[in-house]
């Protein structure tokens, strides 16, 4: 259960890892097998080619093994994982032990999802791993898939950066899987082998027995881990801060939301957007003719269908607060609208100020749903008492 | 439009039924004189202010938006004005990091008896957003 | 590929006044037929949206039986004419998007012939034994 | 055949016209974006601003008659409003009313020769030497390189329904408009506007040809698809790289439900079920119900089709949505002998039926 | 001869409030004597008496509602002449005078103090001479000013409602009534008591209710702290509570008078953190819940706190306030203090009433001058059918206040005869939801007061041009008993089925512009009620612009009824039975009460017998017999067929809500019982603290007060020497808490001690004693206890050898090392929270534990104490239907406990009274779109009131609507709008938003 879960955290500690030699994807899916056949887990859902071999897709697997295609490490991500748990659990708690195979992005968002009860943890195990980034699905579906794959797979083990990955990706500071009850740590290992690091007694359980030496330590990892995310964290400001130069004033944002449709398509595969009806598709925001023609006189006319940018911010407000920067949103941009890379710069600027990080703990609250009472005096106006002395 | 015309912003003040509308009500009760363009947007609780509203009427026609309600630890409901905060945090932040003028919105507690704080309020709002001049964002048609 | 000898699943929708009182029929009189039909009751047969026979097909039922009244018969008097037209629609759209449309199957059985509904049963079952499994039965992809 | 008359009016003047004689409350139409980059479908209400509009833009960012369904769903305008419509929109519009979506009241309907649009990511007002061959190609009656392939295959680019129709193709776009006015609305208009029957211009021949054109490529993507979807194989992998999005339906001007029922209740499953049927084929693929929505959906809307092509634009992983059902929807509207957008008083099929039909379905 | 069934109310305290409420939702008339021109001339303590500075408007006023809707009367300017007959059948003489001006016919148009010809500078402001007293939260009221009025007759002329009446006469009535309740306002130590501390005398010397009144208007800013003198910031503030320093009159310390002096030291503190703050008072009484903390967060925050015996102010230089004192008790006023203000946090003085009331209806006064009550009854007095309540029975703050006044409901009730108050029937509502909506606009002119400031058939004519509007006129007033009439034919003529309503404030007159909708015959949701007045008369001037933004408000209401819907109040049925959980003094005692009041009563008890700690206890310090009481509690219990005792039994689940709980305990031989209670009254008590200090434990001679007291009573203690400490292993920050009861028991025990001879030495911190108990500390002082007084930081040491105890103490009060030998040594303990039982209970019940581990007062429905506004509330159950009593809310002394109980069983029977119940804002509460609702819970997370719950099997949110308050938190909180207020839907506020710009 509950991977985020502190004090199972602390309690397990961080240097437990086992080192594993050779090729982390056949050698994860040897794991996964055994596991299932030793009846410890009784499924797994991870991403699997689908049947034209171009593409991924969700598969739970049980009782006959994996799928031959299955993949832990696939190069796309072409539905967030925290919504295929979420398909799987909103109604209740797994049926059967079953492991999950995560991105870090798509951890998190499980943990934001399992704080809104859109998943149910208990009865989960959760595998998570050091990610290099996602091809944008355009460029992998229209490009030369061996290549892509090629290039990827190299990547894996040699935390070179991926090239031609998703903006997100290139600037993501949150890439390994800590959280999960088991990270595969790729990054320090260079290419000869891997770690499994139990993040939780669950975790631990599940490792029993798994043969490897626990003689590479993992001082190695950590360094390469924390360079990269220096790298990254600085890559992340600095992309973020100049992308917001080229969006801030209602004149640049809209130039970047000129080729939105309005077809909420970002919503839709966003993982935190767990309405069944978005806000911005009901019947709050329709009215009459006759009222669309009042705003379209107050402002030089109205395009329609209304309120785009009402969607954007107004999603906005709903849950950058928990945006964790997974890029779905932009992968399903039929417009190629930067969707990801504004929320990412919204979410960066509204997490701060309660200081929240979607995903990282489990016993977070959503910031919406508690308060200090001493907080966020910045945010009044000032009361000038003096201000009009005449009256 | 006739620029020698002075301009009249367009302000929403949104109200909770409790002390915000109370505030407003001693003014009057007081006879305080404050600014006629400032249109009354009456809510139970400040908490019950979904910062959807605030960016619907910033982005359709309003010059600027204020918020008043019941000072912290006041709250009718316990803990909207609170929640509130939070909200108000966000979407100023929000409006910040794309620009927007943050400063368009406002929250500023106003309590019961505080006739005179609200009518304050009222007119140093609407001489803020004077200085500020039109909502740009609110003069598009591509929104 | 699909093994032939598994048991075929034939999902039915009977309207509760004519066809399903017709198994019911079938039933007490101790009419022998397959056992590969499973049951679904509506109250009309025109309550069968497109999507509840095209749903059993790509979860892997071999057939999809709809049963109600003879058009005029109906219960709800004009509910079979829609029935109608909505199976064909059902019909149409699976033979054009790869789907077997003679695994649908359309029968107008009165409350009174549970023989028919009996040798209704077991031609469908023939039929589709005869079309061999439906492919999309162990199809991890679809 | 309706009679064409040379309106002396470029589409600016045009458009100042309707404003200033018909009294206008506004005019809908694609409109450049202040950005400068992109038109969208606007809604204006100030003549000044009518030297934005360009109505034969050829893209469609959204499907106009969805916007002008949420501009009238509530209640129409209780002033005439023009807008501007390309015939697979007006075909829509017409479905549209007649599951009460949309109203027309109070609607002038202007609507005019479609020759395709590019798909909208790949048009900019700034590209000019595509617009220009876009121009050219109207002028011959043929179909432009790059529009979308369901476009290139439309046979159906005369405006149905109409009170103003455009005649477009084979003509120049800057010169003065050729219009038709098929309904009393457009005859009353004309009438107001000045115009009337002295100025008779000719049909002109390249409707033809690009009836003919059309014709053949719309046979040629039929038999593309029908190819693709054979068997079970070949749904499967038309459909394979669906990511279940539903980005197709939420820009489908058809698709006009709230909640739309694939994405209801109905379809959340308990978690043992996907556990049960796991085991039943060994894995299972999710989210479920790919197939079935796209399969569902088109027995939805499918009879209704107009084969706009937005599905396809919208689509983030490169199905061919549109021509998948235009061609499938083409078969079930034979069926019933159905055209969608023809006729505003012809029932939907399933609303109605005769008492003796499709014997052949039954046993 | 049949009983009466009016109950006269002397006084407007916030007790006699609370049973003119009570009463009137049973069914009763009450009356209320209010001696003062207007509700709150006489201040009662809702200004001042706060625990914390809170702005209570909004809290305290729905209950006035009650007022003028036939339940509750008002008698201005009234007194009582004269008591005749007995309980039930009371005759009361009283005289009152009617006020200048009816509010409930007065538009407030102001149109009398234009035609007043007078003109009085007051204040520096000019006044005419009839004028209208500053806003009284909701309520304008308007006075005459009988010195300047030249009676001419010209306002009474100008009233275009008949409100204003210029002689109203002096008369004389005769009330008969079933019950009496004395509820008298408190009175505030004056002049001759404040003297001393310099009030009145030396400048910048304030009331703590001063500045409380100051705060309410400006919100406890800054403002409120400015020195009279000159109107600066002090820079230096001294804080003394009063009531320790022994003047006459004033020297009991009230609930809240130590914690007020701490809280107001923290908020100036925190506000300005340079101010140096001193806090001048004997002992810190923190004995209420959550006092020791404010207690800490003071000495944190920096604020000296200066335990003194004496002291005394003088001017230092100029407008200084110079405070010299000394902390032992033998020395000379040595150390000084200079500040720039000084706070006195004044508590209350003995009755004034008493004299006169004593006299006229029979009854005693106890020996400080408050008036007597009967022990173990709730505000019985000597008199049968006369209750006394409030402070007038003793000082108090505003929680003890506000729940006395449900405690003796039932003895009330037991004196009057039928109910005599029918709630109204509502009219016959149409059924419009077939109807195209049509909305009609109804603009007021205030009898021609809002058309002489703008030009309303200008504002009419363009009003009936919007697209929402299919009708609009000009009405007189909506407010008046004809206007009302008036108006509503008008709706109803005009055949619209939406109204608004521009008119003038709801907050105050909601009441009367439902009723006028409703009337027409429509859904009251169907409505909008625009204030014309507040928003637009009264604070504009261009009449144009005020047209505009009158057409604006008009078009956003328009467009906003578009889409409402009639839906009927909600109603829930709940139960009739109760559930005590606990059978100790305080469960025993709330069961009785019900049961006796006619309802089934289940108890739940975890041991073998009833009865708890009292086992232990025979009388309290007062001398109250606690054996006596529980044997006559077991024996009525015993009797009552409506109370099932279920010993042995444990609680094991619970389901429902409140009113409609459903409640399962397994009895020890494995047998289930199942109960559905409406309500749930958890008393199961706390435990006796252990400890390991002093050797406890380890040496006989060293033993708890309670175990003490065992032995006390079985006359095992003949000789020798006891020494007491107190405050062993609390009031520390590691249990931030006053017992409660220690400093008490350590008394009780001392003086009986010395009544047998026996020396005794009790070493404390701060003596504890609150109200009337402080006598017991004066007599203890007397019969030769003897006290040391130690420093929170240097507790006594123990040297304990075979033949005797050695304490070594350092006595703060002269600063020398002491040494105490003694026989005895007893620990104050005090009591630790039930925390296994506790915990169970809140899972089970979803109630909050606080930091302390007893149970929090927000989250059940018996706010005590710091859970401040929901105290003032009277709806019913604004949380979860659980009311923790007695000990397991807090410490508590056992006759506390047991007025705790009857307390909140009291408010209990009103709630199961009603057999329905509408939630407190019946129609707006919120509902959920469950197609839409995906069980996020975040609504649930954000709900103050414990309204909603997610539904485990459809994984949607539930919303229990009598819980509900409608505040729109849920709303907010969930990002799809499947939540929403009935009347304000997202789209209704959407096109409201949208309206306020087309104008």
């Amino acid at each position: 259960m509950a991977a985020t879960n502190k004090a199972n955290m602390d309690e397990v500690g961080m240097n437990k890892g086992i080192w594993v030699e050779g090729r982390a994807k056949k050698k994860v899916l040897e794991f996964l097998n055994g596991l299932l056949n030793s009846k410890k887990l009784e499924a797994v859902l991870m991403p699997a080619t689908n049947r034209t071999k171009d593409s991924y897709s969700w598969f739970l697997m049980g009782k006959d093994g994996l799928l031959e295609s299955a993949d832990p490490f696939p190069p796309v991500m072409t539905t967030q994982g925290a919504r295929a748990v979420s398909y799987l659990t909103k109604k209740g708690r797994a049926w059967k032990k079953t492991a999950v195979l995560l991105r870090p992005c798509e951890l998190r968002a499980t943990i934001e999802l399992a704080k809104i009860r859109q998943v149910e943890l208990e009865n989960l195990v959760l595998i998570s791993f050091d990610c290099p980034g996602a091809y944008p699905l355009e460029k992998y579906f229209n490009g030369d898939q061996k290549k892509l794959d090629e290039a990827f797979d190299a990547c894996l083990s040699k935390q070179a950066e991926l090239e031609g990955a998703r903006a997100v990706c290139s600037i993501c500071n949150r890439f390994t899987g800590r959280g999960a009850d088991i990270e595969i740590g790729l990054i320090g290992g260079e290419a000869k082998g891997f770690w499994l690091i139990p993040g939780s007694r669950e975790g631990e359980d599940l490792l029993e027995g798994v043969t490897g030496s626990a003689s590479h330590k993992l001082e190695a990892r950590e360094k390469a881990i924390s360079e990269l995310r220096a790298q990254r964290e600085e890559k992340r400001k600095q992309t973020l801060d100049s992308f917001q130069e080229t969006v801030k004033g209602p004149e640049n944002l809209m130039r970047v939301l000129s080729s939105c449709i309005n077809c909420h398509n970002c919503s839709r595969v966003c993982p935190i957007c767990f309405c069944r009806e978005c806000y911005f598709d009901s019947k709050a925001l329709s009215s009459e003719a006759d009222a669309m023609l009042q705003r379209a006189q107050r402002k030089n006319g109205l395009r329609l269908p209304p309120d785009l940018l009402l969607f954007h911010l107004g999603r906005m407000t709903h849950m950058s607060i928990s945006c964790v920067s997974c890029g779905a949103c932009e992968d399903a941009c039929p417009a190629d609208v930067p969707v990801s890379m504004l929320f990412s710069l919204a979410g960066r600027n509204t997490q701060a100020v309660f200081e929240y990080e979607p995903g990282r703990s489990l016993e977070e609250a959503v910031p919406y749903t508690v308060f200090k009472f001493e907080e966020l005096k910045d945010f009044e106006a000032p009361y000038i008492k003096e201000y009009s002395k005449e009256q | 439009m006739d620029e020698k015309k002075e301009f009249t912003p367009s302000i929403i003040y949104g109200l909770c039924s409790w002390c915000g509308t109370g505030g407003s009500e001693t003014a009057g009760a007081m006879h305080l004189q404050y600014a006629d363009n400032i249109r009354p947007f009456r809510v139970p609780c400040t908490g019950a202010i979904d910062p959807v509203y605030i960016l619907r009427a910033l982005i359709e026609g309003a010059d600027g938006f204020a918020v008043s309600g019941c000072h912290p630890g006041d709250c009718h409901f316990d803990s909207g004005n609170y929640r509130a905060r939070r909200r108000m945090a966000v979407l100023k932040t929000l409006l910040e990091t794309f620009g927007l003028d943050s400063e368009r919105v406002w929250l500023r507690w106003v309590g019961h008896g505080e006739g005179k704080r609200f009518a304050d309020t009222a007119n140093e709002f609407n001489d803020h957003i004077k200085k500020m001049g039109k909502n740009p964002l609110a003069q598009r048609r591509d929104t | 590929m699909a093994d032939q000898k598994t048991e075929k699943i034939i999902v039915a929708f009977l309207c509760n006044w004519c066809t399903f009182t017709a198994a019911d029929l079938a039933g007490t009189s101790r009419l022998k037929y397959a056992p590969n039909i499973r049951i679904v009751k509506v109250m009309c047969s025109s309550r069968v949206d497109p999507v509840f026979i095209l749903k059993p097909l790509l979860d892997g039922a071999d057939g999809v039986l709809i049963g109600g009244c003879a058009p005029g018969d109906c219960h709800y008097s004009k509910g079979t004419f829609y029935a109608r037209r909505k199976i064909a629609l059902a019909k149409t759209l699976a033979g054009s998007m790869g789907l077997d449309p003679r695994r649908i199957r359309l029968s107008w059985i009165p409350a009174s012939e549970g023989p028919r509904f009996a040798r209704v049963v077991n031609e469908f079952t023939k039929q589709i034994e005869a079309l061999g499994d439906n492919p999309a039965k162990r199809e991890v992809y679809i | 055949m309706q009679t064409l008359i040379d309106s002396r009016m470029t589409m600016p003047d045009f458009i100042a016209a309707l404003f200033d004689k018909l009294d206008l409350a506004g005019v809908a139409a694609m409109t450049k974006l202040p950005s400068g980059e992109k038109a969208a479908y606007t809604l204006l209400t100030d003549k000044d601003d009518i030297e934005d509009c360009v109505p034969y833009f050829p893209a469609m960012p959204a499907n106009a008659a969805r916007a002008v369904s949420k501009f009238t769903r509530q209640a129409p305008p209780s002033k005439q409003v023009a807008v501007f419509l390309r015939p697979c929109e007006l075909r829509a519009l017409t479905e549209l009313v007649k599951i009460k979506q949309a109203a027309v009241d109070n609607l002038l309907i202007i609507g005019f020769d479609c020759a395709g649009v590019f798909p909208f990511s790949k048009i900019r007002l700034s590209d000019e030497l595509k617009l220009k061959e876009y121009r050219e190609a109207v002028a011959k009656g043929k179909n432009c390189e790059g529009i979308r392939p369901v476009c290139s295959a439309c046979t159906r680019f005369v405006p149905e329904g109409a009170d103003i129709a455009i005649s477009f193709i084979g003509r120049n776009l800057d010169e003065p408009l050729v219009l038709s006015f098929p309904s009393e609305k457009g005859k009353e208009a004309a009438k107001t506007l000045g115009l009337d029957s002295s100025s008779k211009v000719e049909a002109s021949p390249a409707v033809d040809s690009l009836a003919e054109e059309r014709g053949g490529a719309e046979k040629k993507l039929t038999e593309k698809i029908e190819e693709a979807l054979s068997g079970t194989d070949g749904l499967i992998s038309v459909f394979d790289k669906c990511i279940s999005c539903h980005a197709c339906s939420h820009v489908c001007p058809i698709c006009y439900c709230k909640n739309c029922y694939f994405e209801s209740q109905t379809f959340e499953y308990f978690p043992e079920s996907y556990f049960t049927r796991m085991r039943e084929k060994g894995a299972l693929r999710l989210p479920v119900d790919r197939v079935l929505f796209h399969l569902g959906r088109l027995s939805h809307m499918g009879l209704s089709c107009v084969a706009c092509g937005m599905c396809e634009d919208a689509c983030p992983v490169n199905i061919p949505v549109s021509q998948i059902f235009k061609t499938a929807g083409a078969k079930a509207q034979a069926l019933f002998g159905y055209i969608p957008g023809k006729n505003r008083d012809e029932p939907l099929p399933l609303l109605t039926f005769s008492e003796r039909e499709l014997e052949e379905f039954e046993d | 001869m049949p009983k009466a069934s009016t109950v006269v109310i002397y006084g407007t305290n916030l007790s006699g409030y609370r049973i003119a409420y009570a009463l009137s939702k049973l069914g009763y008339k009450t009356i209320m004597l209010n001696r003062g021109a207007y509700v709150d001339e006489v201040r009662n303590q809702v200004l001042t008496q706060l625990p914390f500075d809170l702005c209570w408007a909004c809290a305290y006023a729905p209950q006035r509602l009650f007022v003028g809707l036939g339940a509750m009367q008002i008698l201005y300017n009234s007194e009582l002449l004269e008591l005749t007959g007995t309980a039930g059948n009371f005759k009361a003489k009283v005289k009152k005078r009617d006020p200048f001006v009816n509010n409930y016919i007065c538009a407030e148009c102001e149109k009398c103090i234009d035609a007043c010809p007078v003109e009085v500078e007051k204040n520096g402001k000019k006044q005419k001479a009839v004028y209208v007293v500053p806003k009284m939260f909701w309520e304008n009221i308007f006075l005459i000013d009988e010195e300047n009025c030249t009676k001419c007759g010209k306002c009474e002329t100008a009233c275009p409602t008949g409100a204003l009446k210029m002689n109203p006469p002096v008369e004389e009535i005769e009330i008969e009534a079933g019950a009496i309740i004395l509820a008298p306002e408190f009175d505030e130590p004056g002049e001759a008591e404040l003297a001393p501390f310099g009030w009145g005398r030396i400048p910048n010397v304030v009331k703590s209710s001063d500045i409380a009144r100051a705060a309410l208007a400006t919100n406890f800013t800054e403002d409120s702290f400015r020195r009279p003198s000159d109107g600066k910031l002090p820079q230096s503030v001294a804080i003394i509570v009063t009531p320790h320093f022994n003047e006459k009159g004033i020297e009991y310390e009230n609930y809240n008078a130590s914690a007020q002096a701490v809280y107001r030291a923290n908020k100036i503190k925190e506000m300005h953190p340079g101010i140096d703050v001193f806090l001048f008072c004997r002992d810190y009484k923190c004995y209420g819940k959550g006092h020791c903390r404010m207690y800490e967060r003071a000495k944190d925050n920096g604020v000296h706190i200066i335990r003194t015996e004496k002291l005394a102010l003088s001017v230092a230089d100029g407008e200084k306030n110079r405070i010299s004192f000394s902390t032992c008790s033998t020395k000379e006023l040595t150390d000084k203090k200079t500040v720039e203000m000084t706070i006195l946090i004044t508590g209350q003085r003995p009755p004034t009433a008493m004299k006169r009331l004593s006299k006229i209806c029979g009854i005693p006064a106890e020996s400080h001058g408050f008036c007597d009550i009967v022990p173990f009854t709730c505000a019985k007095t000597e008199v049968n059918g006369v209750f006394a309540v409030g402070e007038f029975t003793s000082p108090k703050g505003n929680p003890e206040t506000i729940w006395e006044g449900y405690g003796p409901l039932r003895e009330i009730l037991s004196w009057l005869g039928e109910k005599n108050v029918a709630k109204p029937q509502p009219p016959v509502l149409r059924d419009v939801s077939h109807e195209e909506a049509k909305t009609g606009v109804f603009i007021c002119s205030c009898f021609g007061a809002f058309s002489d400031k703008m030009d309303l058939e200008s504002l009419v004519n363009r009003v009936k041009m919007f697209p929402h509007v299919s009708h609009a006129e000009i009405i007189n007033g909506c407010c008046t008993p004809s206007s009302i009439q008036e108006t509503a034919a008008k709706i109803k003529n005009s055949g619209v089925n939406r109204v608004v309503l521009a008119v003038c404030t709801p907050t105050q007159k909601l009441m009367k512009f439902r009723k006028t909708v409703m009337i027409a015959g429509l859904n009251p949701l169907l409505s909008e009620f625009l204030r014309l007045r507040e928003d637009v008369i009264q604070v504009h001037t261009d009449p144009a612009r005020m047209e505009d933004k009158a057409a604006a408000m008009i078009y956003a209401a328009a467009s906003k009824l578009k889409t409402a819907r009639a839906l009927p109040t909600l109603m829930d049925n709940i139960g009739s039975s109760v559930l005590v959980i606990g059978g100790g003094p305080a469960g025993l005692e709330a069961a009785r009460y019900l049961g006796e009041a006619g309802y089934d009563v289940h108890v739940a008890e975890k041991t073998d017998h009833v009865g708890g700690m009292a086992d232990i206890l025979s009388k309290d310090l007062e001398g109250h017999e606690i054996k006596k009481y529980m044997a006559q509690l077991l024996e009525d219990i015993e009797k009552n067929e409506h109370i099932t005792i279920h010993t042995d039994t444990t609680v094991t689940d619970v389901s429902g809500y409140a009113g409609n709980f459903h409640v399962r305990f397994e009895t020890k031989d494995g047998e289930t019982v199942e109960v559905d209670p409406a309500i749930v009254i958890i008393a199961t008590g706390a435990l006796e603290a252990k400890t390991d200090q002093y050797g406890y434990g380890k040496d006989e001679r060293v033993m708890t007060q309670l175990e003490f007291e065992q032995k006390l009573a079985e006359g095992k203690i003949t000789g020798g020497h006891v020494a007491m400490i107190q405050c062993v292993g609390s009031r520390n920050p590691k249990k931030p808490y006053c017992s409660r009861i220690c400093c008490s028991d350590a008394l009780k025990n001392a003086l009986t001690l010395r009544k047998q001879g026996i020396d005794v030495t009790i070493c404390y911190r701060d003596m504890n004693t609150y109200g009337f108990k402080d006598d017991y500390f004066q007599a203890a002082l007397k019969d030769g206890v003897s006290f040391l007084r130690f420093d929170e930081n240097h507790y006594p040491k123990l040297e304990a050898s075979d033949d005797a105890l050695k304490i070594k103490i350092n006595d703060i009060s002269d600063g020398k090392d002491k040494e105490v030998v003694s026989d005895y040594l007893v620990l104050a303990t005090g009591m630790d929270p039930n925390r296994e039982n506790n915990e169970v209970f809140s899972n089970l019940f979803n109630l909050r534990i606080d930091d302390d581990g007893f149970f929090d007062v927000e989250s059940c429905a018996c706010p005590y104490e710091d859970a401040s506004k929901r105290i003032m509330k009277p709806f019913e159950l604004s949380s979860n239907g659980v009311f923790v009593v007695g000990t397991a809310h807090s410490p508590r002394s056992f006759m506390e406990s047991v007025m705790m109980a009857r307390q909140a069983a009291g408010k209990a029977m009103v709630i199961l009274s009603s057999g329905k119940m509408a939630p407190p804002n019946a129609m707006y509460v919120s509902e959920v779109d469950t197609s839409k609702c995906t069980g996020c819970g975040l609504c649930v997370d954000v709900c103050p009131y414990n309204a909603r719950e997610i539904d485990p099997v459809r994984k949607v949110a539930v919303v229990h609507p009598f819980l509900c308050d409608s505040c729109g938190a849920c709303v907010v909180a969930c990002p799809s709008s499947a939540a929403f207020l009935r009347d304000q839907r997202e789209d209704q506020l959407i096109r409201t938003i949208d309206g306020l710009l087309a104008v």
